[in-house]
């Protein structure tokens, strides 16, 4: 079975819906802890949404320091696949494993919301499932989300088709471009802000419309054969 | 046109999550010797000229808007 | 020569004045301190007496009446009942849930955002302390008009502070209320309610048995905060110039406080308490004389091993402080290992400050020199009990007398359509997304209602679907015009909540929100909603498994009106079965009105 | 011990929410002619006597850990 990681950072807080989702999608999940220097053979690896470390200063700013993320950054340059989620994706950018940065949402309050997105790549090993252009609901739930990137930056984004989802029907945060989601050049990396491990199931979420994230990187996985 | 800089702090007796935060992490960087970190605000205002006293004007603005005076404490200065 | 005012001390210089006035003690309270210790208590002694004697803490206004609750019939659901940190109900299949909702007001006025937020990270040490895992809050709230100006500063520092808080720990906000009325104006209600589960065998109490077993004081450092904040806040009116005294407020902080969870979780499934206290009000004076008083023998604490933030605090502050995010955990010295490696690896500070020993008194030396020496149970649990006297108000009669026939009614299509959008626009009635969207309510993945439906939905068992709702309801106009009755209608609508959504209504936690005690109009209120509440409960065949009171709310002599706010929980053996309230999903659907 | 001051500004580029949402307030309290407001992080840190340069080794702080370079700058003092 293919073997998925998930970070747990003192103050994470998805960890759990990370694995359900995992689990459900037919993967195993694997529990990775910030302070071990050892990755357990995962295949893939998701950084969780949450406060990690209080949030204290900037939104990732103290995790990407963690023993763990050493292990995680040179599995990135192996080409292992990584989806940061939220506070996830913040930590990716604090590690420069993507470009830009998350900021204070632009109306300064935490917001919970279930957000239409556009998957506009879907040639990731996290958005392989998904129609191109598809139009799905997923709940955003965060007070600094707001990507800020320079000109160049985003220009470069935008040609390259690193966009990987965008908001539709309303920017939640005031993100430049409307972006939700990208991922680096190899396209192996991808951060996102909203959290598809919250759906999964209409039961519990406001759709199923999340679950395409985890079977992605199953069917990439088994694709390796792994 | 004078700027005028706001410096907010909480008062020494309240907890600072965020400082002790930041000097946890400080050894794990490499950096050894630092203590006592505390984080807190810093607001830089331009001020009209004909405005006759801004630093009393900032003072002001930091005392109603900028700073708690329940758990913080202030400090203005002109910079320019 | 020392200046720590020793128990020697203190017998030998009986004449010495003593500020039990300042710490908000009665003249005849302070008289019976001495005749339990046979001399003057030391200035240790006096601060652990005055903060555990306050209305506060020890209940001594509302004791005779909430006994009351306690006379309910035997219900077979309620495993823990009142007087532990929260009541626990059986919900089958070997779970447990435990709940329970409690007051932030003052500290909210004085400061909105860590108020509201310190409310949130106490209440949910509660349900820590049961050795349940949180996994949900909810938080009623009532401010004043909500175009008044101090509403403004208010309602926005609660609200952030409540989602900062929740959020953070991950938690779901799963429901509460915004209501708004001048009464409210000044005196702000914040109310908190957490909920948590727990599997039948891992309830824990707090008591401190076992003599040999060690005291553990775990989480924050202890810090100057919020100082006689219990006593000063809880038991004094403000006067027209504002806070009479102010405290210094405490400052929480989320972040440890989700350490300090999953380090509990993790000391708890290895079994290694023999009981765990939260500290919250009163804070390490309350922690070690209830632990002691609730156990078996005595215990001997060492203050100076408590970490502290401030090394300029006196011993008499150490055991006042109210330093959020701590807990008090009795250890068995085979275990203590252990525990402190759980403890360690989730970067959590913890010292062994004292034992349980076989003596009977609660005794705390500081640097070797004995400053309290007190018999526990008279500090926790025999503080002292007040009747206070009770009337009824004399324009009782002439508002019920005032009522709604008097008013214009809406005679034409077009004024019932102008009342229709005057309704629709009051704050009471408007959409609250603007509050409710600063909460996160999918953190855990099992949240099936929330926002904006009539009750909050979780579940509990992923196998089975096994869960509970629960909603918390108050209208304190109606117990205004009748605190009896007012009471039953919000007990009745939050079981009526509950039941919408497909639940069997179990148990009820209660938040009595209240003026002075000392008015006799306001005790009537008091005794009226408890009687009121009471014969309810039996009616419905409901256990009040806890609660809380908060009195003074008022500003001079204006009280709010009396404003129970009622939780109700309910179970589900499958959640998939909830009804939500919206409807228009399917053509054809039919629209009934019961009852 | 030194302690050393560190001062954090988002780049003058960069949208800054919070800067604004002040300088709307301000006329609302009756404060007039302010413009152009900016909210940063302050920090305070106490550095060892033994180190040697603690200017030289708050700036490296500051740079790893206490401002993000892709949108903020920052400003190092001594202060004592
Ligand atoms: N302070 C609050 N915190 C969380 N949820 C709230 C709060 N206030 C209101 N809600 C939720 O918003 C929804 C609508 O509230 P309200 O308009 O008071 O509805 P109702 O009149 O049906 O109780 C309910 O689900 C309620 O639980």
């Amino acid at each position: 079975m293919a073997r998925i990681g998930i970070v747990t950072f003192p103050g994470s807080l998805d960890e759990q819906d990370c694995a359900r989702a995992v689990r459900r999608a037919g993967a195993e999940a694997v529990a990775l802890w910030h302070g071990d220097h050892d990755l357990h053979n995962v295949e893939a690896i998701i950084l969780p949404g949450g406060f990690s470390y209080g949030d204290a200063l900037r939104c990732g700013a103290i995790a990407k320091f963690s023993p763990v993320m050493g292990e995680v950054i040179d599995a990135a340059k192996r080409g292992v696949p990584i989806l940061g989620i939220c506070n996830g994706f913040q930590i990716l950018c604090e590690a420069h494993l993507l470009p830009g940065v998350l900021t204070r949402n632009a109306h300064l309050h935490y917001r919970t919301k279930d957000q239409s997105l556009r998957m506009e790549n879907t040639t990731t090993p996290w958005t392989s499932a998904y129609a191109p252009n598809a139009e799905v609901v997923i709940p955003v739930k965060h007070g600094e989300g707001r990507y800020v990137a320079d000109e160049p930056v985003l220009d470069a984004l935008e040609s390259e088709g690193r966009v990987i989802a965008r908001y539709v029907g309303g920017n939640p945060n005031g993100s430049a471009r409307d972006i939700a989601g990208i991922t680096d050049a190899t396209g192996r990396i991808v951060g996102l802000m909203p959290h598809p491990e919250h759906a999964i199931d209409p039961l519990t979420g406001p759709t199923d419309d999340g679950l395409g994230f985890f079977t992605s990187a199953l069917n990439a996985l088994s694709g390796v054969g792994a | 046109m004078p700027r005028v800089v706001v410096d907010v702090l909480l008062k020494s007796e309240i907890l600072d999550p965020q400082g002790q935060a930041i000097e946890r992490a400080l050894p794990r960087l490499g950096f050894d010797g630092i203590s006592d970190v505390r984080q807190g605000k810093h607001f830089e205002l331009t001020v009209a000229d004909d405005v006759a006293d801004p630093e009393d004007v900032v003072r002001r603005v930091a005392d109603t808007l900028l700073a708690n005076p329940v758990i913080e404490d202030f400090t203005v200065s002109l910079v320019s | 020569m020392s200046t720590i005012d020793t128990t020697d001390n203190a017998a030998g210089s009986p004449q010495v004045e003593q500020p039990y006035a300042e710490l908000g003690l009665k003249d005849d309270e302070y008289q019976r301190i001495r005749e339990i210790l046979g001399r003057r208590p030391t200035s240790a002694e006096l601060a652990m007496y005055s903060v555990m004697w306050s209305e506060h803490c020890s209940y001594k206004s509302s004791k005779v009446h909430l006994s009351t609750f306690g006379d309910l019939p035997k219900s077979d659901a309620l495993l823990v009942g009142i007087g532990e940190n929260a009541g626990v109900v059986d919900i089958g299949d070997g779970w447990a849930v435990t709940f329970k909702i409690e007051s932030h007001n003052h500290p909210s006025f004085v400061e909105p955002y860590q108020g509201a937020a310190t409310g949130i990270g106490g209440i949910v040490r509660d349900i820590i302390s049961m050795g349940a895992r949180p996994v949900g809050v909810m938080d009623p709230l009532r401010f004043g008009p909500a175009d008044a100006l101090d509403t403004r500063r208010v309602l926005p520092g609660v609200v952030a502070g409540i989602g900062g808080y929740g959020n953070c720990l991950g938690l779901p906000n799963i429901g509460g209320e915004i209501v708004f009325d001048p009464c409210y104006a000044g005196n702000p209600l914040v109310n908190a309610l957490a909920v948590g589960v727990v599997r039948h065998e891992d309830i824990k109490l707090a008591k401190a048995a076992g003599p040999g077993n060690l005291v553990v004081l775990f989480g924050a450092r202890t810090g100057g905060d919020g100082i006689g904040g219990v006593s000063v806040l809880a038991s004094e009116t403000f006067g027209d110039e504002g806070p009479a005294k102010r405290p210094s407020v405490q400052v929480g902080d989320p972040f440890t406080e989700k350490l300090l969870i999953e380090c509990c979780l993790e000391i708890y499934a290895a079994d290694l308490v023999v009981g765990i206290q939260d500290l919250g009000g009163a804070g390490l004076s309350c922690a070690t004389s209830e632990l002691a008083s609730a156990g078996d023998g005595g215990m001997h604490i060492e203050l100076d091993k408590v970490p502290l933030r401030d090394a300029t605090l006196s011993p008499e502050e150490i055991l006042m402080s109210e330093s959020q995010e701590r807990m008090c955990a009795v250890v068995e010295p085979a275990h203590i290992d252990q525990f402190l490696a759980i403890c360690a690896k989730w970067d959590v500070t913890a010292s062994i400050i004292g034992e349980v020993t076989d003596g009977e008194q609660l005794t705390v030396d500081w640097h070797g020199e004995r400053i309290v020496d007190v018999p526990p149970r008279t500090v926790a649990h025999e503080g002292p009990v007040y009747h206070r006297p009770i009337e009824r108000p004399e324009w009782q009669d002439a508002l019920i007398a005032d009522t709604a026939a008097a008013l214009p009614k809406p005679s034409t299509p077009g004024e019932l359509r102008a009342l229709a959008l005057r309704m629709v626009a009051t704050p009471n009635l408007c959409d609250k997304s603007w509050v409710t969207e600063q909460y996160d309510h999918y953190v855990r993945g099992n949240t099936v209602l929330a926002q904006p439906e009539d009750s909050g939905v979780i579940r509990v068992d992923e196998q089975t679907g096994r869960g509970i709702a629960l909603s918390t309801d108050g209208n304190g106009r109606y117990g205004k015009l009748d605190p009896y009755l007012g009471a039953q209608l919000a007990l009745a609508e939050a079981y009526r909540n509950v039941a919408v959504t497909g639940a069997v209504p179990l148990a009820v936690s209660d938040c009595l929100n209240f003026g002075s005690p000392e008015d006799a109009g306001v005790m009537w209120q008091f005794q009226q909603t408890v009687r009121g509440l009471a014969d309810a409960c039996r009616e419905l065949g409901l256990p009040v498994t806890g609660g809380n009171v908060s009195f003074y709310n008022q500003t001079g002599d204006t009280a709010i009106h009396p404003t129970p706010v009622l939780a109700v929980l309910g179970t589900f053996d499958d959640v998939t079965r909830r009804t939500p309230m919206a409807f228009g999903g399917t053509p054809e659907e039919t629209l009934i009105l019961v009852g």
